[in-house]
């Protein structure tokens, strides 16, 4: 059976009989020339809004000026958005309905109510059912209008996900940078500073910057443990770190280099560090090296020294960043 | 014929994986089906589509605010890019909407494009349950659809109410402790509802989350169940349709879904969405920066609610100060106008399929609509149910109203309070004399002919007007058609009948083909005096 | 055609064909009573134990003890629920499961693919099934079964809502009573107590309670009026409270007795208050008598007065619950 | 005869109510169809069941609980019932759980029965996923529906994660933190990706709201449409069922799906609630009160996420500290088994179909299911598989081995590295041997009958058992029976064969009935020495 039969055979099958049937243009006709122009005219105005959109979205003044008054730039963000994805959309759909108008076959079809038949027949007659509603929008053959509607499609596409990037947060330098700064103080989690003399050999003490929130820092918590006597001689600073401790005491971040979990348990005797999500091992005595599990980094030395009131104070941020390894993170 | 010879393996990539596909899951049959679906054209059945359209912004846009929305009544104090509202207190919802318009990157925009669609949703949903009234779109076997569509359009209410509510600013605030007193007002159980539902005495600190949830999760769900449920319902008892030459009780005339159906309600898609966006950027909408954070004490006077609360703003507005005590326990004059009347609206919109099947003993199937004006009725019954929605929604602005033609207050209720009882009554009547009075035009013209606008001077002096009949004409001169539901044409440029049932989507009327009027027609279509075709015998 | 045959073509057209049936007891056999008094006593129990998760869930003693110590009562309030719940819900499960395992018939049946038949055929044989299938489960006539089911579906339903229970809060007095106190004084926005001289004739000034979070009130906060003196002479106070005003000041509830919104406009020369959400109307020189609009109460009057350092001061809390009405409200 | 003829206008009110439905919407033969639908009875194909179950009884629970959550980061001083954290500063979203736990009636029920509920959920689709793996379930034309489960399976996941990160306590923080980890050691777009889902650095004020509608209404969402999806599949397709007398792969045998078949799944639905309503009220699960609010310098030692994510604990515990630098970028160790590890398992499971198609060559329909001794190439792929996830597994809970029994964490850590390597290709020996072995054993009693158990001295002395042959024997006395992909009876009280599939839901295994053995078949079942049945012929 040739394509026609079958498409009218499963019309038939479906109950469906096309009484008139009509092309609004006359194919090849100069008027057929210009609908396909204006419909690829529209899809291409659709993609370039969308465009416009992606650029705006990006490149326009947005945030309101911080005294608010007056009309500046940023005012026409929201309403250049606007206009430019409702151009955007519209045009699309204007195209679309010109296409479907101009373009593709005008029919009046009348439908009863009918039964199904046997199952090869179905696959034909929907296979070539498929192929003529294919046909009849004419997409394969119309070059001009199937160009500019991957065009549109794909910024519009693009324009879709594009307001997700509301969400996109600069990380800059945070990543690199803890709260604290030179001079400040180590406070314990009761806010106290700490004097060489509260902690005896072989004690550990969390210790946070002196900010607000500090005692909950993310990135600030430090440890700060006295090693034992015979530790003192086995100490062995990372290089160019050498005067980050301050006699037989060390402050390093407590937060992980592996997963940034906190590293919570020390014994005393090895001088180990090990943090419990993983299991990974650092050495006090020899500049918190990993020496077992899954951390490859030595945890971040906090260089520390003791104050004209005889308080610890920290001589400088980290050096490094504290906590989970990142792509920005060089050697 | 036996169809298994005619089995061909497919050749094309496209042509495998559809074979494979239907291997798997014989969907040959149902997608057939789906190409093969005839749908009818008229404009007036895009409103649904454009409910359905607005819904899937809504559902897009809405998706997107909740990554940035924080629906905590947790009290903060403002540290964002809005200087004017910087240092004060406010909750954790009204603090991150206004992150929302000002620290997010085109959050403004979407919320915007977000109210818009709330907005078109409603209004979308009301129109196209006019439609459906004013056609008798909803008589059997549709009764079960209309019901669903009822209870669609009372959830998209609730849904906009809440969704509203959730900013938190002074306005949608001044709202909740309004809804808190509608549920006070509920007898016996009133203050242990509202108890339940504000986790304590107004406001509390949970009930921002709580129509967060419903907002987001609870009623969309529902409503997309029931949508799913509308449209199934739709595909299942066919689209119905106008009266037109060929089209029966039993059949659809219109065009297959696919492709051109379905170019033209995509393109439409994207034409409403396209213009949503537009407002979204270009019209602001609900500018909470300007109200600041809900505070008990405040209230700003001339804000309104969302156009589709208006009526009940208006109903609260024109209800007399009733108190009702029995027993010693109190029923608030609020209770009728806010829980009682539309409770009863609604419930009567919902039943009146059943009413007017019960009425008119019709136990029809019906596929084919009717024109307005063919049940006068019907029609004089909307036109009423109409009339009294319009009194109460200008009512919900009747301090506008008064303050912009200088009218008292007082005087406006008054006017609200009569209105309310003459104007259905009135509407009622004109509505169906109106309707009468085409009835007798359609009437005419299909037994005299249409009026062509020529005038002739009779050769006794008397000018008359010249009638084109519609089809042939007895021994009398009458036209002999008999009306079948379907427009008569009134005017010459209509004649042409059911060519193209639709120009464009809001050009119903038909443009007539070129059909040249051949001498002997002219012939034929000389008239006499009295704007009747010749009588042959004369 | 009888029903049976109706069922075997509804049968046939859906490709089903039943290989093998069995009642599994013969009926009106002591094995089928048995197996009816079973399923009969499941239902039973699963009702009895959604009562008792009803019972628990409202009477027993469910808070943790303040000090949180030792095992009391309440530790037993989550174990009980889950185990009634659980009871409840396996129970009805295994009722349900003898049912069809005893008490429905034992049937092997095969299926292949086959079409569908005409409307009418459908309508007919698919009612047979439905039939078919009641009587396959028996609920008709079993009694027992049935009554059984019954009470256990209705409490299994009923302790379905049970857990929003959680959710009800009981109102107390929290409606009839607001933060006022004897003595408390009357402060501003600005958290300033007022002194007479502080307003002139006609002025309103909003005024709130001084606790904690006074300011954001909403049920505490007031409105002390200074009547114009040509208003003091018409004023006349409710009866019971006329020694409510301190000279030409009057103090009213701000929260409209309608739907709640402070009425927060104040003409002057008329002395009325305007709520803007629904225009009621009050007359501060009647007692704040509703004249206007869809409230019917008068604003509650604070009463005020002078303390020895000049400020005013509330003399009681409201003597009536302020705002929207509600049902216990007595008149 | 006319089918119009036996039309009988209903006389009962269900009847009528029928009819009237059925006017409307046409639903008598979808409807006797789904009553007449055989489905295939096997307590294997409750599996899946109770992964739908536990999904209904979430959907319940969870909703529930969204009434008192408040999904907040925004810090407060508790003061609720719970005395031991009175005066402690913490999250609004950990204080409403905490409230959910004491101060709510039946909060903590229905939160411990939620957490219970989801344990079961990817429990039960791990075992419904290794069984249709198995059996053979997932072949053409089934693929579809095994990459649906796969998708389940890992949605099913995620949505665990982010429930028991809601609560944001230390254990569920300190999940958090490791979570903000593993985006960060993403190559190139960690730190943008990590900031862009955390709003800023960890923890920043927005994930806990965040993951809530992630968990309340996207993931949940995205499930309910493929669990729709997969189940209209396992419908379209009709159920996969194991060989046996008179099945095909063109038929489906078993019960119809009403009344017997929905009664059971009924009544399994509802021991599947109670038993998780009864562990919900019986054994506590995840205490949060006693673990305290997030803090980053804190951690619990021994503290387990649930069950389902310890094979990437194990994973991550086990992976050797490789750092990678490219052009000065790095790319983290944790990158490795987090990302890249379960992306691999789990396209790996989800092509598993198509794999094994392109190696076999089999390209045919398969609704007959194979047992595992038959294909004992993917049953030892599977026991390897299963090998490596235990030791994953286990590895993710070594601390507390090493603490219970005394052994070194290092040890622990290199027998979970050496055992990764050594564990699947052992478990892939044994798997294929033992299938083979029972696939010679089942020819063995086909060819040579059952074993009685009764032993019989031979006249020279030697001890014989005495075989009991399934059918009848051929001239040498070996059984002509051939092997059909189905169980085959090993001991004698099993003969008796397909008489009820299934007797209770863990009983796979058939009674007989009571076949009382004749004079005459004794005289047939008289062995010969080798425990053949003797030779006529001898």
């Amino acid at each position: 059976m040739s394509r026609e039969d079958l498409v009218t055979l499963g019309g038939k099958m479906d109950g469906v009989e096309v009484i008139y049937s009509e092309q609004p243009v006359r194919p090849g006709s100069p008027a057929e020339r210009r609908a396909e122009r204006q419909v690829a005219a529209a899809f291409a105005g659709a993609g370039l809004s969308a465009l416009a959109f992606m650029v705006i979205f990006v490149a326009w003044p947005w945030q309101v000026e911080t005294p608010g008054g007056g009309y500046d730039l940023s005012a026409l963000y929201t309403p250049l958005l606007g206009l430019m994805m409702g151009l955007a959309l519209t045009l699309v759909g204007v195209g679309v309905v010109l296409w479907a108008k101009k373009l593709m076959p005008y029919e009046v079809t009348v439908q009863d109510r009918h039964e199904g038949a046997s199952p090869e027949i179905e696959r034909q007659t929907t296979a070539a059912t498929l192929v003529a509603v294919g046909n009849a929008t004419g997409i394969a053959r119309r070059t001009l209008v199937k160009r500019s509607l991957g065009f549109g499609g794909l910024m519009l596409g693009l324009m879709a996900v594009f307001p997700l990037g509301g969400l996109i947060k600069k990380p800059g330098t945070a990543l690199f940078e803890t709260p604290w700064e030179p001079g400040m103080r180590l406070l314990t989690l009761g806010g106290l500073p700490i004097r060489p003399a509260d902690m005896r050999p072989g004690a550990l003490q969390t210790v946070f910057p002196p900010v607000e929130g500090g005692a909950r820092s993310s990135d600030g918590v430090a440890m700060l443990i006295r090693l034992l006597p015979n530790q003192v001689d086995e100490f062995r600073p990372r290089p160019g770190q050498e005067d980050f401790h301050w006699n037989d005491f060390v402050a390093y971040s407590k937060i992980c280099t592996h997963a940034g979990c906190p590293v919570s348990l020390y014994e005393q005797e090895t001088a180990r560090i090990l943090c419990p999500c993983h299991q990974s091992q650092f050495v006090a005595t020899d500049g918190a090296r990993s020496i077992f599990g899954p951390a490859t980094r030595s945890l971040p030395q906090l260089a520390v020294e003791v104050d004209a009131d005889g308080y610890f104070v920290a001589k400088s941020d980290f050096i490094e960043p504290i906590g989970p390894a990142f792509w920005e993170r060089s050697t | 014929m036996s169809s298994r010879t005619a089995i061909q393996r497919p050749a094309t990539p496209a042509g495998r994986t559809a074979s494979a596909l239907d291997e798997r899951l014989t969907i040959s049959a149902p997608l057939r089906r789906t190409l093969n679906k005839v749908f009818p054209d008229h404009w007036s059945f895009l409103l649904g589509e454009i409910a359905l359209y607005s819904f899937i912004i809504l559902l897009l846009t809405g998706t997107y605010l909740t990554f940035f929305f924080d629906a905590s009544m947790q009290e903060i104090v403002y540290d964002g890019s809005y200087a004017p509202l910087r240092g004060i207190e406010m909750s954790r919802a009204y603090a991150t909407s206004l992150d929302i318009s000002f620290d997010v990157r085109g959050g403004l925009l979407i919320r915007q494009i977000h109210h818009w669609a709330a907005l078109l949703f409603v209004a979308s949903i009301v129109v196209h349950l006019m439609r459906t009234f004013f056609t008798g779109a909803f008589r059997k076997p549709r009764e079960a659809n209309w019901v669903i569509g009822v209870g669609l359009l009372v959830l998209a209410l609730l849904e906009g109410v809440f969704g509203y509510s959730l900013t938190d600013d002074l306005l949608s605030g001044t709202g909740l402790r309004i809804i808190n007193a509608i549920f006070l007002s509920i007898p016996v159980v009133g203050s242990w509802l509202s108890f339940a539902i504000f986790g304590g005495e107004f406001p509390g600190t949970v009930i921002i989350g709580r129509f967060y949830i419903l907002h987001v999760l609870l009623i969309p769900g529902i409503l997309l169940a029931l949508i799913a449920v509308h449209l199934l319902l739709v595909v299942k008892n066919k689209h119905t349709q106008y009266p037109g030459p060929g089209r029966t009780e039993d059949n659809v005339v219109g065009k297959r879904m696919f492709p051109v159906f379905a170019a033209k309600s995509t393109g439409f898609f994207m034409v409403v969405f396209g213009i949503t966006a537009a407002l979204g950027g270009l019209v602001q909408i609900n500018p909470i920066w300007l109200y600041g954070p809900y505070d008990p004490s405040q209230v700003s006077a001339g804000s309104q609610p969302d156009w589709y609360i208006g009526f009940l703003d208006g109903s609260t507005r024109l209800f007399p100060a009733w108190d009702l005590y029995i027993f010693g326990y109190n029923i608030p004059p609020l209770f009728w106008p806010t829980i009682v009347l539309p409770g009863l609206l609604f419930t009567l919109l919902g039943l009146y399929p059943f009413i007017e099947a019960k009425l008119t003993k019709d136990r029809a199937h019906h596929n084919l609509l009717q024109r307005p004006r063919d049940v006068p009725v019907r029609t004089a019954i909307g036109a009423m149910a109409l009339a009294f929605y319009t009194v109460l929604w200008i009512s919900g602005g009747n301090d506008l109203i008064a303050d912009k033609f200088d009218i008292s207050l007082n005087v406006m209720t008054w006017i609200g309070r009569i209105g309310l009882i003459l104007a259905p009554p009135i509407a009622y009547w004109i509505a169906y004399r109106v309707c009468l009075g085409l009835q007798l035009h359609d009437r005419e013209v299909l037994e005299h002919g249409v009026e062509t606008g020529i005038i002739r001077r009779l050769p006794h002096g008397e000018f008359i007007e010249v009638h084109q009949p519609l089809g042939p004409v007895d021994a009398h001169g009458h036209g002999s058609l008999q009306y079948g539901g379907a427009p008569v044409p009134k005017r010459m440029n209509h004649i042409g009948g059911m060519g193209r049932a639709i120009k464009g989507f809001f050009t119903p009327l038909e443009e007539p083909p070129a059909r040249p009027v051949t001498s002997e027609e002219e012939k034929q279509a000389e008239l006499t005096g009295s704007g009747r075709p010749k009588d042959p015998e004369a």
